[in-house]
């Protein structure tokens, strides 16, 4: 394995870790379920980058393979998760995520 | 060893029963008790057949027993078998199911066909645990006689009955877990060390264990058997399930499921560890002693009859505890006499109460009172058994306390001397119950004003005679029951060789003579 | 001539047993309550066929030879390891002397109350308990192992229980029965450990063979004394003797036919019968002998003087039983056995003959039972007066009565038993003064002097059925004395020899002192004492030195209170705290379900992060 | 690809062919009833290939696989076959669920159930076979997209009350967020697995992981952050949050899916990777898997004690049942773990159908339709999951009750049920690997598990009913619905009474 490229692996991953945590914090300081649906895919994503990373690391094609999985299911989960959101705002007229809360205890 | 042999018909006889009970309640609305008395009476002729058993003395100690495969991949067996003790606790079981169902005859309205189901199914449980020899099997059936029970008080119990129930599953289930831990242990230990993968108990008696696991082991057992029996301070189930069952729930409870614990401890937990049980008698024998004595007190303290009866129990069981872990074979005879003569009076003290209660609706002793000169048949039948259950020689009850004791004395002088005072406790409270509901001036609770009561029918009448007979030939003629139960404790008395080395270090010497040779001949061994 | 008796020895106690379950099992034949004479018939004749039986045993086998014994056994009882016992029954003189008074006395006593219970609506209750209870008490005497004895000696305490409560519906019966039952139960839970002690000692529990064992044990060896004083616990007990007589003078609250058929003639006498029994046991241990002794004289004094002071009639004369059973328990101490059998059968004629006539003194007043509104009664009731004086002098040991020879012959013993003046007798011919002071103060008060309130509407009470027993008993007081046992065989013991005359006077003059100072005093029943008010002293005496106050606030009431406040079972909390603090923790956790995603989020990141950091530490 | 591999993924063929088929029958005939058909029909060619994979399996001893990406193994057959026969169940289900609600009138797409649960199972499988992390991720995520419109498939046309489609809808949005987040945190440990062996096969990182000197930081972390994706499919504490939420707002036959096979896949999935990979070896792994069983034991059990609504008590009592079949899978790579975890899985699936089953049927029992044509969809009672809704049940409807409470017993471990034997082997297999505390706790959960469970059957047996009137009398639920209950009542008994029979094929599967 080519060891000379572990730090560049290494950066690249915080990089990623650093996009994730991002993702993270939106999703706990939003309170609009856009915003937490992108936030989610930015996690999604920083997850994808470092499987490129990773990939470019070991120089085979499977990182970037899993990265085009990822969006593609990524799609789809944004696609069914606005169906849900729109029946949502439907019902409350509102897309805080705080005014879904009728589950409890 | 034929499957069709006499013991699981009996279980199977009452398993069907209980359910052909619910099906002619259920359809034909009627007959639920006819049935059941039929059934229990084919039992009783079932096991009646083992008569020639008793008269000639039996060459092998197991009478008779089955075994059928059943989980192979656990080396689990169908395995029950019967001798003397079981006999007895059998005989027990089916009288006092018989007592139970006769002297109850007209009490339940409510769902008459499913009480009887879940009365039957618990008798069947208990007969399954009495004769089960192989330890899953065991289990099996000591969880299966608990359900129906629950139902018992949880449907056709009293006022507090839904708590009740609870508890009283909660502490026999969790205490049971301890107990399939321990088992399952034990035959994993076996297992590793002797590459037989059993659950038979003839076979598990032979396990070789370290000291350590052994005694671990014996405290799971002991345990669960400890809360059935019930003894201190696990006792806290025993009232509350007694004071809220249905009379013959009560019944059920005090005269069999109660001995369920006490006969684990003397097939099980005092053969499998003995070394074990011989470290742990001292614990063991005090908190018999504790038992009897904070039994008796709490049961002096109670206004509700059933209560103190119920705290009797826990006094009478005791007594049990201290016989068993006495280790020498006069204690274990009295704590088997005990089992016995405890049910017959007990039940009928239940009964009673159970009596009183349909009659004047209230269990209340501030309420009650004076009632001799308004129901002198009930107050007479009343004080026959109180005086029986406070040992009065001559009655079962005294044979049995007396035995114990005398056993345990050459195990621990100062706790047998400490056990003694039990009863004088025992005179207290059931004089105190005697005066206070059946003498003094006549008091009955208002709502009861209006009826006057009627004395005991004949059939309750008959009933409690039968057992007052029983207790009194208990009392007179208690040779037959030793010799029954002879074999069976002699077997565990291979441990009482092994028990010296617990039981020397306890006597204090200053009590015994040097002086003669022969004091030791007699430390009641087993021939 | 002994094997041919010996099947009739198991009839003695069974014809009263029989008795008493035909008479509770009468309704069931005819169901409404059978007429008072089938059970008075049943209830006496039973007793009457037992007592012939006893004298036909007598006098055919025993009276001419003084060793003669029966023996008999029933059947096997317990068989258990070691534990050998059989239901046999054994017989010689003093177990015939106790037979005597038991069979004799009891249905004199039965007798009588056939007409003292008349028209009482518990007749056939009374009566089965009365069968019952001789049944107990014969088995208790002819009982040839220590369990069978002490069976007996249950059944005994049960029916003096069941006796004393027999009015019932007056709940301070009840108390007073259930008193007398649980301060046995105290004595006897001390003697079934010293019946333990013994069998696993000698390793048997046959009377014979632990008398023999006994005799042949080292002197004064530890064990041996342990369970002499047990049993001692037991006789105390039984005997109202010091430290738990206090249930006696409560125990009167029965009908009067059995306080002096079972508080003054035979159960109380139990424990003299016990300790006689099983004498080689005590020989062996001098503290248990001492101890004997020295309970039966304190007893002697305080119960005396209780009774000195007493005003209800049937106090003075339980107060005086103690008394004089303390003279028993004294006698047996010094080693006088034959003189303690002796007293116990003079005792039991004229204690049961005072009883007897005290009962139709109060039958004829009409269950009135204060001294102070008696008086004067002798020229209303001449015959029971007759009966009385006679008991009372018997009583006071006078001269040539009954009562005289026996306690002359302990006396006479207490002398040489320390060879001369010592404690002992002192406190013997004290008790004699006391006695004899107090037995004539009862006299004069009931009898003489001007008439009390109640002694107005007083009809006499007594019919054939209650004057005859009452002729017999007062023959038997007044010349008891001379149908002495002959137990020298049973107790070998020496003879009594000649004390110094004065000793003698003394033993004489010492009662005729009481008479006097008692007819000084009482003469006119309003006598100084009650006119003013009573002293300190006589308080304390009154109430029997305090004992009932001293144990009320020593045990009773701890153990009431205790009771009270652990009526519901401290040890239930554990169980309720455990329950407490799972229902806490599911609160606390259930706060942490609030429906709110980004809570959720959040805590979904905490866990992934404590996961983190628990794989480091890991 | 060989006829062989094409051979051994017969299952899979079958269901994307249901779906298509499936797909193409809507379009042509709206039916309801014909849909359901399909989707029955599909399952059982499914369950029959099942069986004739395992024949040809049994013939030739080595497990075959597909592409790098699969790997069929008798295991992952009887998996599969446990889950077929669940999805079964769940079709049943869900057929009396929306027959009470399916309603001409409305715009209402039934047909689109069958089809999700369809995809559901496909994705189930495909995780169960899965041998390669792209597999895993793959099917994972069609099982989640496929779970969340079921979860909110109450809102389709308003064929439920307000309430109920408000909760459905919160379930789904509440599981998608959760779910979506920890999918990618298990991308991200993907990521660095493989960044740390540079393969995605589990064999390479098997190999990959055997060769590295010591467990890296790198490899470790990945791992741990799979796990902790796992652990949140499993609803392990501390990722148990969503549960009763999602249990308690989705369809009760959408909850029985997602508590049977949702959690069935992923335990699968747990146990040919930590086979695969041999991570029993690695002590971090066990140990965290360890805390958190622990802590599902007794965290699920507290929550669960004082609940009042039934499916949220079943939701936290499935929390504290993954804690008990973990001690099992905790005793590491052994012939006696994975048998006792298969005997539990089992025990756990059918008494969990049988429990959702039974009260979804009794709620939808309790449903009507406000009059009018605009008339609307409402509870007769004011909520039939909530405790007092079974009071005196027994009394009303013996054989319902008496189904529920052979369920809770099962639940409870009592003898005479299956559950009591899936303890028996935690036990067992506790005791094997010397588990002490993990077994005191499996004691202590038990302990208090059984007041809840208890509190509820006492509840049915209760004597004076004071359900609202019109519920006394007997609660009626359709004749398959009953079927189903009953037959899966007997077979609780019968693996209850005779375990022999289920170990038997066990070992012969």
């Amino acid at each position: 394995m080519p060891t000379e490229t572990l730090p560049d692996l290494l950066t690249g991953l915080t990089l990623s870790a650093i996009l994730f945590c991002l993702g993270l914090i939106g999703l706990l300081v939003r309170r609009n379920v856009i915003y937490l649906l992108m936030c989610v895919e930015i996690c999604t994503n920083a997850a994808a980058l470092a499987f490129v990373v990773a990939g470019a690391h070991w120089d085979s094609s499977d990182g970037q393979v899993m990265f085009i999985f990822i969006i593609t299911l990524a799609a789809a989960e944004v696609a069914i998760a606005l169906a849900l959101v729109l029946q949502f705002f439907r019902r409350r007229h509102t897309v805080d995520i705080d005014q879904l809360n009728g589950l409890r205890g | 060893m034929t499957p069709f042999s006499t013991l699981p018909a009996i279980i199977a006889i009452l398993f069907c029963g209980g359910i052909l009970a619910w099906l002619s309640e259920r359809y034909f609305n009627r007959g639920s008790r006819q049935i059941s008395l039929i059934s229990l009476s084919v039992a009783a002729a079932l096991l009646a057949t083992y008569w020639p058993h008793l008269t000639d003395s039996p060459t092998g100690v197991w009478w008779d027993s089955v075994q059928i495969n059943w989980i192979p991949r656990f080396g689990i067996s169908f395995s029950l078998a019967i001798d003397g003790l079981g006999f007895l606790m059998l005989a027990l079981t089916v009288l006092m199911g018989l007592f139970g169902l006769v002297v109850t005859w007209r009490d339940i309205r409510f769902r008459r066909g499913f009480f009887y189901f879940n009365y039957l199914w618990t008798l069947a449980g208990v007969v399954g645990v009495f004769t089960a020899i192989d330890l899953f099997l065991f289990f099996f059936f000591w969880e299966v006689m608990l359900l129906p029970m629950l139902f018992l008080i949880a449907v056709w119990g009293y006022e507090e009955r839904i708590p009740a129930a609870i508890k009283f599953f909660i502490f026999t289930q969790a205490s049971s877990l301890l107990m399939l831990l321990a088992i399952v242990t034990l035959v994993y230990l076996h297992y590793s060390a002797s590459g037989i993968l059993t659950f038979n108990y003839r076979e598990l008696l032979n396990a070789q264990l370290t000291p350590g696991n052994a005694y671990w082991l014996m405290l799971g057992f002991f345990i669960a058997f400890a809360v059935k029996l019930p003894a201190l301070p696990l006792h806290t189930w025993l009232p509350d399930a007694h004071t809220q069952a249905p009379t013959a729930g009560s019944i059920l409870l005090a005269a069999i499921l109660l001995k369920t614990g006490a006969y684990g401890l003397l097939r099980f937990t005092l053969p499998l560890f003995p070394e074990a049980s011989a470290a742990f008698a001292p614990v063991a024998m005090s908190i018999g002693a504790a038992s009897i004595i904070y039994g008796a007190l709490l049961a002096f303290a109670q206004q509700d009859m059933k209560r103190l009866v119920a705290y009797s129990s826990v006094s009478h069981m005791g007594f049990v505890l201290l016989g068993l872990y006495a280790m020498n074979t006069v204690a274990a005879q009295g704590a088997v006499m005990q089992m016995i003569a405890h049910g017959f009076s007990t039940a009928a003290l239940f009964s009673l109460v159970g009596a009183i209660q349909k009659r004047l609706n209230s269990r209340d002793m501030a309420q009650l009172g004076g009632l001799w000169s308004s129901l002198p048949k009930l107050s007479a039948t009343a004080l026959f058994f109180a005086v029986a259950s406070l040992g009065m020689p001559g009655l079962g009850n005294f044979i049995a306390e007396f035995l114990v004791l005398l056993g345990s004395f050459d195990s621990n002088h100062w706790i047998t001397a400490i056990a003694a005072t039990g009863l004088i406790g025992a005179a207290l409270y059931a004089l105190l119950m005697m005066q206070r509901v059946f003498f003094g001036g006549l008091r009955t609770p208002e709502d009861a004003q209006t009826r006057s009561p009627t004395d005991l029918k004949a059939r309750e009448f008959l009933a409690l005679i039968s057992l007052a007979a029983g207790l009194l030939l208990l009392g007179l003629r208690p040779q037959v029951v030793f010799d029954i139960a002879q074999p069976a404790i002699a077997r565990t008395g291979t441990l009482h060789k092994k028990a010296p080395t617990a039981t020397s270090q306890i006597s204090s010497p200053k009590l015994r003579l040097s002086a003669w040779p022969d004091t030791d001949h007699r430390r009641g061994n087993s021939p | 001539m002994q094997d041919f008796f010996a099947p009739f020895l198991a009839w003695i106690p069974l014809l009263p047993l029989l008795g008493f379950v035909l008479l509770i099992a009468l309704p069931l034949f005819h169901l409404r309550e059978p007429p008072e004479a089938v059970s008075a018939v049943v209830g006496v004749g039973s007793v009457c066929l037992s007592a012939l039986l006893t004298l036909l045993i007598m006098w055919t086998l025993f009276l001419n030879n003084p060793s003669a014994v029966l023996q008999v056994s029933l059947w096997q009882w317990l068989k258990v390891g070691a534990l050998q016992l059989g239901f046999d029954f054994y017989l010689d003189w003093l177990g015939m002397a106790m037979l005597l008074v038991v069979t004799g006395v009891g249905f004199l006593i039965h007798l009588y109350s056939a007409g003292y219970m008349h028209g009482d609506d518990g007749y056939r209750r009374y009566f089965a308990y009365l069968n019952l209870f001789v049944g107990a008490m014969l088995i208790l005497v002819m009982a040839d192992n220590l369990l069978l004895l002490y069976l007996g000696w249950e059944g005994v305490g049960l029916c003096s229980y069941l006796l004393i409560g027999f009015w019932y519906r007056n709940s301070a019966n009840g108390d007073a029965a259930r008193k007398a039952f649980i301060v046995t139960r105290i004595g006897d839970t001390a003697m079934l450990l010293g019946l333990i002690l013994l069998f696993s000692q000698f390793g048997t529990l046959s009377i014979r063979a632990l008398n023999t064992a006994a005799a042949s044990a080292p002197a004064n060896n530890l064990t041996v004394t342990l369970a002499a004083l047990l049993l001692l616990g037991g006789a105390v007990g039984k005997s109202a003797q010091l430290p738990l007589q206090t249930w006696l003078p409560d125990a009167m609250a029965g009908p009067t036919p059995v306080s002096a058929l079972i508080h003054a003639a035979t159960m109380v006498t139990a424990g003299v019968y016990l300790i006689a029994r099983m004498h080689p046991l005590f020989n062996a241990s001098e503290t248990a002998m001492s101890a004997v002794g020295i309970v039966g004289a304190l007893t002697l004094l305080l119960a005396g003087f209780s009774a000195m002071v007493q005003s209800d009639i049937k106090r003075v004369l339980a107060y005086s039983t103690i008394s004089q059973i303390g003279y028993m328990f004294l006698a047996l101490g010094v080693g006088a056995w034959t003189g303690a059998i002796f007293h116990l059968m003079t005792h039991a004629f004229f204690k049961a003959l005072l009883f007897l006539s005290a009962g139709s003194v109060i039958l004829s007043l009409h269950h009135e039972q204060s001294l102070f509104s008696m008086g004067g009664l002798r020229r209303k009731l001449p015959f029971t007066f007759g009966c009385f004086a006679i008991g009372c002098a018997s009583l006071a040991a006078l001269p040539f009565t009954a009562g005289f020879y026996s306690k002359d012959q302990i006396l006479l013993k207490a002398w040489e038993y320390q060879g001369g003046f010592n404690g002992i007798w002192f406190t013997g011919i004290l008790g004699a003064l006391i006695t004899g002071f107090y037995s004539f103060r009862l006299l004069f008060l009931v009898f003489f002097g001007n008439d009390g309130p109640a002694s107005a509407q007083c009809k006499d009470a007594n019919n054939g059925v209650m004057t005859l027993p009452l002729s017999v008993l007062a023959v038997l007081a007044l010349f008891g004395g001379l149908l002495t046992p002959p137990l020298q065989r049973v107790f070998t013991q020496a003879p009594a020899g000649h004390a110094p005359l004065w000793v003698e006077g003394v033993a004489i003059a010492a009662p005729i002192l009481g008479l006097a100072l008692a007819w000084l005093l009482f003469r006119h029943n309003t006598s100084p004492m009650e006119s003013r008010g009573k002293s300190a002293l006589e308080k304390l005496w009154f109430s029997g030195w305090g004992f009932d106050w001293l144990y009320h606030r020593l045990l009773v009431q701890p153990l009431t209170s205790l009771a009270r406040i652990n009526r519901n079972d401290i040890l239930n909390s554990i169980y309720n705290g455990t329950a407490f603090i799972c229902r806490q923790l599911h609160n606390l956790l259930s706060t942490s379900q609030n429906g709110l995603i980004r809570w959720y989020i959040a805590s979904f990141t905490c866990g992934a992060i404590i996961f983190l950091a628990l794989l480091v530490v890991l | 690809m060989s006829a062989r591999e094409l051979h051994a993924i017969l299952p899979l063929l079958i269901l994307s062919g249901g779906i298509l088929f499936l797909l193409l029958q809507v379009s042509f005939l709206r039916s309801h009833k014909a849909a359901a058909a399909t989707a029955v029909i599909t399952l059982i060619a499914a369950i029959a290939a099942c069986f004739d994979v395992a024949r040809t399996l049994s013939q030739s001893a080595a497990p075959i696989e597909v592409t790098g990406l699969l790997l069929i193994d008798q295991q992952a057959l009887f998996f599969c076959l446990l889950f077929l026969l669940a999805a079964l169940a769940i079709a049943v289900l869900g057929f009396s669920y929306l027959q009470k609600r399916c309603d001409s009138a409305r715009e209402s797409i039934p047909e689109a159930f069958y089809l999700l649960l369809l995809l559901v199972m496909l994705g189930a499988m495909a995780l169960v076979f899965s041998n390669h992390f792209a597999s895993v991720f793959l099917s994972m995520e069609l099982m989640s997209l496929a779970l969340y419109p079921m979860l909110g498939f109450a809102v389709t046309g308003d064929l439920s009350p307000r309430l109920e489609q408000m909760y459905s809808l919160e379930s789904g949005v509440k599981y998608l967020l959760l779910s979506a987040l920890s999918t990618a945190l298990g991308l991200f440990g993907m990521a660095l697995i493989y960044a740390a062996c540079g393969a995605l096969d589990f064999g390479g990182v098997a190999a990959a992981v055997a060769n590295l000197p010591r467990t890296p930081s790198l490899l470790l972390s990945g791992l741990t952050l799979l796990l902790i994706t796992l652990a949140f499919k499993l609803s392990l504490v501390p990722f148990h949050i969503w549960t009763p939420d999602v249990y308690q707002g989705a369809p009760s036959p959408v909850t029985a899916l997602i508590a049977t096979v949702g959690k069935g896949a992923v335990v699968a999935l747990l146990l040919r990777l930590f086979t695969e990979l041999e991570l029993f070896s690695i002590p971090a792994l066990t140990g965290l898997l360890a805390a958190a069983s622990v802590a599902s034991m007794l965290v699920g059990n507290l929550l669960a004690l004082m609940q009042k609504n039934i499916k949220r008590l079943l939701a936290y009592s499935s929390i504290a049942h993954i804690g008990y079949l973990l001690v099992a899978f905790l005793i590491g790579n052994s012939a006696f773990g994975n048998e006792a975890v298969l005997y539990y899985l089992v025990a756990y699936v059918i008494t969990t159908l049988g429990a959702f089953g039974a009260v979804g049927l009794i709620a939808d029992s309790a449903l009507a339709r406000t009059a009018g044509s605009a008339g609307e969809y409402v509870y007769t009672t004011t909520s039939p999951f909530q405790r007092d809704f079974y009071r005196g049940l027994l009394w009303r409807s013996p054989w319902l009750a008496g189904c529920l409470a052979a369920m809770l017993l099962s639940l409870a471990g009592i003898p005479l049920t299956i559950g009591f034997i899936g303890k028996f082997y935690i036990f067992a297999a506790g005791i094997q690997g010397q588990l002490r505390l993990l077994l005191a706790a499996v004691v202590i959960g038990s302990a208090i598990g059984l007041f809840y469970y208890l509190r509820l059957l006492l509840t049915m047996v209760l004597r004076e009913p004071q359900a609202p009137l019109d519920s006394i009398e007997s609660v009626r639920i359709a004749v398959s619905g009953r079927l189903l209950l009953i037959s899966l009542t007997g077979v609780l008994l019968i693996f209850g009474v005779f375990p022999q029979i289920l170990i038997d094929w066990i070992y012969t599967l």
